[in-house]
């Protein structure tokens, strides 16, 4: 990386980068793989863990809660060199539901949940989307009956990924139902190990397991709601800014074996990367490599200037995923027949390396909004665009 | 829906619509394979070892689709290439696996071009009885349709050839009975398209091992390996060192039949696809109501009734008898590019549906991608194009 | 063209080219290019006859009113064949106004207006856009009062393209002005001489004149209304499927000139022909060129079978245009620094033309129905989406 | 309107906004640039033989900005190579005409680069009090800036050389007092990038004769021929044959300085477009609240945003005194073609009105393709990115 980091931040790379080379091992990198990210196995519990012992999973934090009273560059620097590494920290207890509590939970809910998250002790599973509600969130209708000292659950969430490995769901369910939809929905925190909770996989086309939660008279204590009742949806919306982001090293580094077997593979007596046209198409995805990187950090530039990413959050997750599925499709190009031979097959380039993520990557521009959604706010926010 | 259009042969002139016969072919075709090929058995045979069942085999023997492009006196139906192509269609809307491609197209199409009456006679009509599954065994480690890649030699000794290479990406070996196989029997001196041979090879043959590749689409593409394989010279396919011109029109003549299938796959995506975004609802009303959605669809269905011209035109060219060089290339490269595109914005309009293992969608992202690098990719034509060009 | 003509087509093919090849003259050309198109000069009035004097204006027409009694493929061949030549028709007496006169004329105004136009004796000019009515065409409201025996008219016109030399306007003025808005345009053909007329030019990036033209208190006798009086809007958005088209093949000879450039011109010891990007390319818009094509001919197909070219219309421009537009930037990147040398330059290859169609190409996905509209019009008609 | 958003240096890392200084500099240029060089000014210097007015030039040298980039010493104010972007970027912004990128760009840089103190000390205080305009001439009839292009001819003779050739889309010649002229002085021996000098020339030497080209944006290139032109010998800029390496670090950094432009235009044809859409309507709704103009709104501002990061990224590494090579390239790349997409879509977004010659925006089309070619194109660019990716 040459972006100009502060000295303080380039050493800080040198000894993340050092940290996961030794702690790294084929047994997490193959669990990640089958998991989708760094979440809930057994190896990955143990690394996360270590990477809590410093405070690297929260650096932001203050130090009360377990953080390093460091900046967000510090958090973006750790989790594009996690990216990098195949190890992509999608950490909703740390980076969704962690914040949330941080800005406006209880005292006495920081005090519960924080530490343990900094210390990667305790994963949570994000509980939005349901069947109906996708990326209209406000749609969600799994009912939460108030019971005086506990709310009752009852309902179906979609799409929610990590809870079967995950301890708690982070759930966003309705509390009031009459009036405007965004106004009756709440934030809490369940236990997954709750009776009533049925969770059933969703396998997806990239191999990962994605699951339907389906909650049963599913017992809430109140405490565990957070912040004030029936305003979820603006905690909600508030935290997408915040939150929303791609790390763009997890293709960078698909991009470089790319460019690797192009550089090593002999076509006609000639490497591919003689070829006038894949020079062309690897020196763009460099490009928008480069891009990705500058649109990425900006986000952590503006949150450590305590200014809130509007319209950039989106334009990033938007640009970055959209870049990745290119570096997918090119590198299709270059591989050719190849380019079709999965993980163990003993003729697999990159050993199926581009195979999987050629798969996988359909659903970046998807997930946590799609580019369309984002395009909206980019012209609406960052425009000044009238709503449709 | 939509209504279908299709790009057809008329009075002499290009048409854009199907003939009876050939409606009476698809319909029947569709509602055949409707029932016999859903989405449950496509991923099961890739699952399987052999990629088909020989039940499902016989009952397209019975309707005669292994003999729709044979002359009579072969047992064939004598059907046109556009035929084929309709055929093809319904195949790719459902994902069809199994041998029927490249017993037909891959071995038919060469054997109809190069075979002599005696090869023809006794081949042919065991494949339109079905008792025979064919295919051909073309690129090797360079993974390229060109003439350099060919390097697999063939040597005469006395009355037999004795084979000696690898070749990849060879679609259903593992079951054929016969590989014709592109060997090189002549050291190219500059001219890499001249001293290449088809010869046709039992696979029963000692010293050919067949090994099934771990592909994205669950097809069956094969590493066959030739370590010392005697064939007999009577099994020269066409004439000696005279193989690539028969190559070059098997390419074209395949590049169309893939993208029959490819057009039918795609129709499949926006079927899979459109009736889903009329109904769901996001903010109070149907996804498929926001105009950005809309753009996509409108996309979608510029590609898909381009490719069917395209693909149509090519094909109408190889039924009337013209020249169809330009038009199979041009063809090849706009719906291998156009397919790939469909599907992923298919996919885009689905949202997290569609990305689920058991939504139909992704057969077709897989069959895309498959289809697109089968008989070369886009780049691969655009270059004969050129050179059709005078570029 | 090798589509697969009937016999009769290709040899009026044969026909068309060698007509052109003998009354095509270097000042038609250059009369037509400044006006953008063959119209109103008295180079293009000469040429226009001669043509119509063929029936080649209007051979779909019965022979009644001068037309041939023959197929849309025959107009659409010849119109295809025209703008090869550079003489592109876009006729509004034969192709926009005569054929809705044809369908919903009376017989009076076929017999006064039908021959003269067959015989390509009177042009006329659209008058649909204004200021405010753009894309929009129900939100027109230059007014026409009922006086009795005439209308009265005032109000606005803006981008009518040839009203400065066309004899006549073929007007969609508001004959209602209380209730829906679609429900009060009436279509009326105006002479172009009469008092009250203004026009005033825009000139535009391609260099042509586009007009304001400013209706003052202008007479306009009842006879010359189209049809019923207020049924305009239906009228037109009737015609709109039928007369929705873009000739492919003007961009085709300006492509052939660019593939003749890239093989004639010789950098480094190679002529630009054999860099493997350029062929790329190159192959990329003649296969475009090649699916324009195939779109272009299914509207005379369809049309020919009495059937109305609905989504397939919008389809055929919207994908022409956009592949003009890439031939336009395709060219440019061959041509490289000497792109941008305007006619003139002794050294501008291509005598400059490529630098005129970079402008003037801006507008394509733009009039007659933007891009957009285009693909609103696919997915509902084509697909049946329900609108917005 | 939305934030501007920069890309600009801080405390050792590469920040996002400006400093104070600059933003002072910005403030200023853009009033006094509003004022000076409206649409009307800039279609009339299209139009103009010169292409430029004394009084603006006059007034310009009077803010210093002819030496914004030069050391003290030499009348100049020292100010970084972000400074001078953030002066394009507002030139950029009106389009200005007129001779002040060659004269400071071309000229300043190359002297800055390869000048001896001598002609360091004669010149650039000429140009910083307005006295002295200069260009480069580079580009020759391949119409590139690589090595292979220079073929003009210079020949020692005695104490002098003789150049012989002509240069094509030269910017400014016709009212530089000194060209810059890139010269072969060796023939090629295998590798073009040696041999090649550089020289003063003085425009009113006999034998060298000036023709504007007729250009797209109006803007003055330059045919320039050289027939036995005498230069004295002094007049060698830098080492003899030993000028590529200097075009190279001159072709950096007068790409990113040509993005710097064509950032400020993309910002001006956003400012042209988005107010518009928002006032207009159409089907009872402004049209800036369509989906489908929205996204390609969005597009724009993405195309913007990254340009804006990529070219100050660039800057900034040159004012740093960091590598720069690889950034240079990528931004130069990146900015041409996204700066010309921008456009068209504001073209698209705006509808007939935006076609219209008395609208502002398509003095930006005409720049956009214009700053696009200059310097090498994206293709040009990315081959260089290529080399350095080690490809």
């Amino acid at each position: 990386m040459d972006f100009g980091f502060k000295k303080e931040e380039s050493e800080l790379i040198e000894e993340v980068r050092e940290f996961i080379e030794q702690k790294i091992t084929s047994e997490l990198v193959e669990e990640t793989h089958q998991l989708g990210a760094i979440y809930g196995g057994a190896e990955a519990r143990e690394f996360i863990k270590k990477l809590g012992a410093r405070g690297w999973l929260t650096p932001a934090w203050p130090r009360d809660y377990g953080g390093l009273d460091s900046s967000e560059m510090v958090t973006y620097i750790i989790r594009d060199e996690m990216a990098y590494a195949g190890l992509p920290l999608y950490f909703v207890a740390a980076y969704n539901a962690g914040p949330m509590i941080l800005r406006d939970g209880s005292e006495e809910m920081k005090r519960e949940f924080l530490p343990p998250i900094a210390r990667g002790e305790i994963e949570f599973a994000l509980g939005y989307t349901e069947p109906q509600a996708g990326s209209d969130l406000a749609a969600l209708n799994i009912r939460a009956e108030d019971r005086g000292d506990h709310f009752l659950l009852n309902g179906q969430k979609m799409f929610n990924t990590s809870t079967h490995v995950a301890d708690y769901h982070w759930l966003a369910a309705r509390t009031n139902f009459d009036g405007p939809k965004h106004k009756g929905i709440s934030l809490m925190v369940v236990d997954l190990k709750s009776p009533g909770i049925t969770i059933r996989p969703l396998i997806t086309m990239a191999g990962w397991r994605t699951n339907e939660v389906y909650y049963d008279d599913v017992v809430v204590p109140k405490k565990n709601m957070m912040g004030e009742k029936n305003r979820g949806f603006y905690y909600l919306m508030g935290a997408l800014d915040f939150e929303r982001m791609f790390a763009p090293s997890a293709y960078k580094r698909l991009f470089e074996e790319i460019v690797d077997y192009a550089r090593e593979t002999v076509f006609n007596g000639r490497p591919l990367s003689k070829d006038p046209l894949i020079r062309q198409k690897l020196a763009q995805m460099a490009i928008e490599l480069e891009v990705s990187k500058l649109l990425y950090y900006q986000l952590a530039y503006i949150l450590d200037r305590e200014k809130i990413p509007n319209y950039q959050a989106s334009m990033e997750k938007m640009f970055a995923t959209e870049v990745a599925q290119r570096i997918c499709n090119t590198g299709m190009e270059v591989l050719g027949l190849y380019g079709q031979l999965k993980k163990g097959d003993p003729r697999a380039p990159l050993a199926g390396k581009l195979e999987f993520f050629y798969r996988s990557s359909v659903v970046e521009t998807i997930y946590a909004g799609t580019s369309e959604i984002q395009r909206n706010i980019i012209a609406e926010r960052g425009l000044g665009l009238p709503r449709g | 829906m939509q209504k279908e259009v299709w790009a057809f042969q008329g009075d002499n002139r290009m048409d854009y619509d199907l003939n009876e016969e050939q409606q009476i072919l698809r319909d029947s075709a569709r509602s055949f394979l409707a029932k016999q090929c859903p989405g449950t058995f496509v991923r099961e045979m890739a699952e399987d070892e052999k990629g088909y069942t020989s039940e499902l085999w016989r009952k397209m023997v019975e309707l005669g689709w292994m003999g729709i492009l044979f002359p009579e006196q072969y047992g064939g139906y004598e059907g046109s290439f556009l035929d084929l192509a309709v055929l093809l269609y319904e195949m790719g809307y459902v994902c069809l696996p199994g041998p029927y491609f490249s017993t037909v197209v891959h071995g038919g199409i060469t054997l109809l071009e190069a075979g002599s009456e005696i090869q023809k006679g006794e081949i042919l009509p065991k494949v339109a009885s079905g008792e025979e599954i064919l295919t051909l065994a073309w690129t090797e480690s360079g993974g390229s349709y060109a003439p350099q890649e060919i390097s697999l030699k063939a040597d005469l000794h006395h009355d037999h050839y004795v084979l000696t290479g690898t070749k990849l990406f060879v679609p259903d070996a593992h079951v054929a009975g016969k590989i014709i196989c592109v060997a090189r029997t002549q050291e190219p001196a500059g001219d890499y398209e001249e001293g290449v041979s088809l010869f046709i090879v039992e696979r029963e043959n000692p010293g050919l091992t067949v090994h099934v590749h771990s592909t994205l689409a669950g097809d069956k593409q094969c590493e066959v390996e030739f370590n010392q394989v005697q064939v007999p010279g009577e099994n020269l396919l066409g004439e000696l060192h005279m193989g690539w011109p028969v190559l070059q029109k098997v390419l074209q003549k395949a590049s169309v039949a893939k993208c029959a299938q490819m057009i039918g796959g795609g129709q499949r995506a926006i079927d899979l696809t459109v009736p889903y975004l009329k109904e769901r609802e996001q903010f109070g009303r149907p996804v498929g109501s926001f105009q950005a959605v809309k753009h996509h669809c409108a996309n979608i269905l510029t590609l898909l009734d381009t490719s069917k011209f395209m693909t149509f035109q090519a094909a109408w060219r190889i039924s009337e008898g013209l020249s169809f060089e330009k038009e199979a290339s041009m063809c090849k490269a706009w719906v291998s590019d156009s397919y790939r595109q469909l599907v992923a914005l298919a996919h885009q309009v689905m949202g997290g549906i569609g990305f689920m293992e058991e939504h139909d969608l992704q057969l077709y992202f897989k069959q895309a991608k498959t289809s697109e690098l089968a008989f070369g990719d886009a780049r691969f034509h655009r270059e004969l194009v050129a050179q059709q060009l005078g570029l």
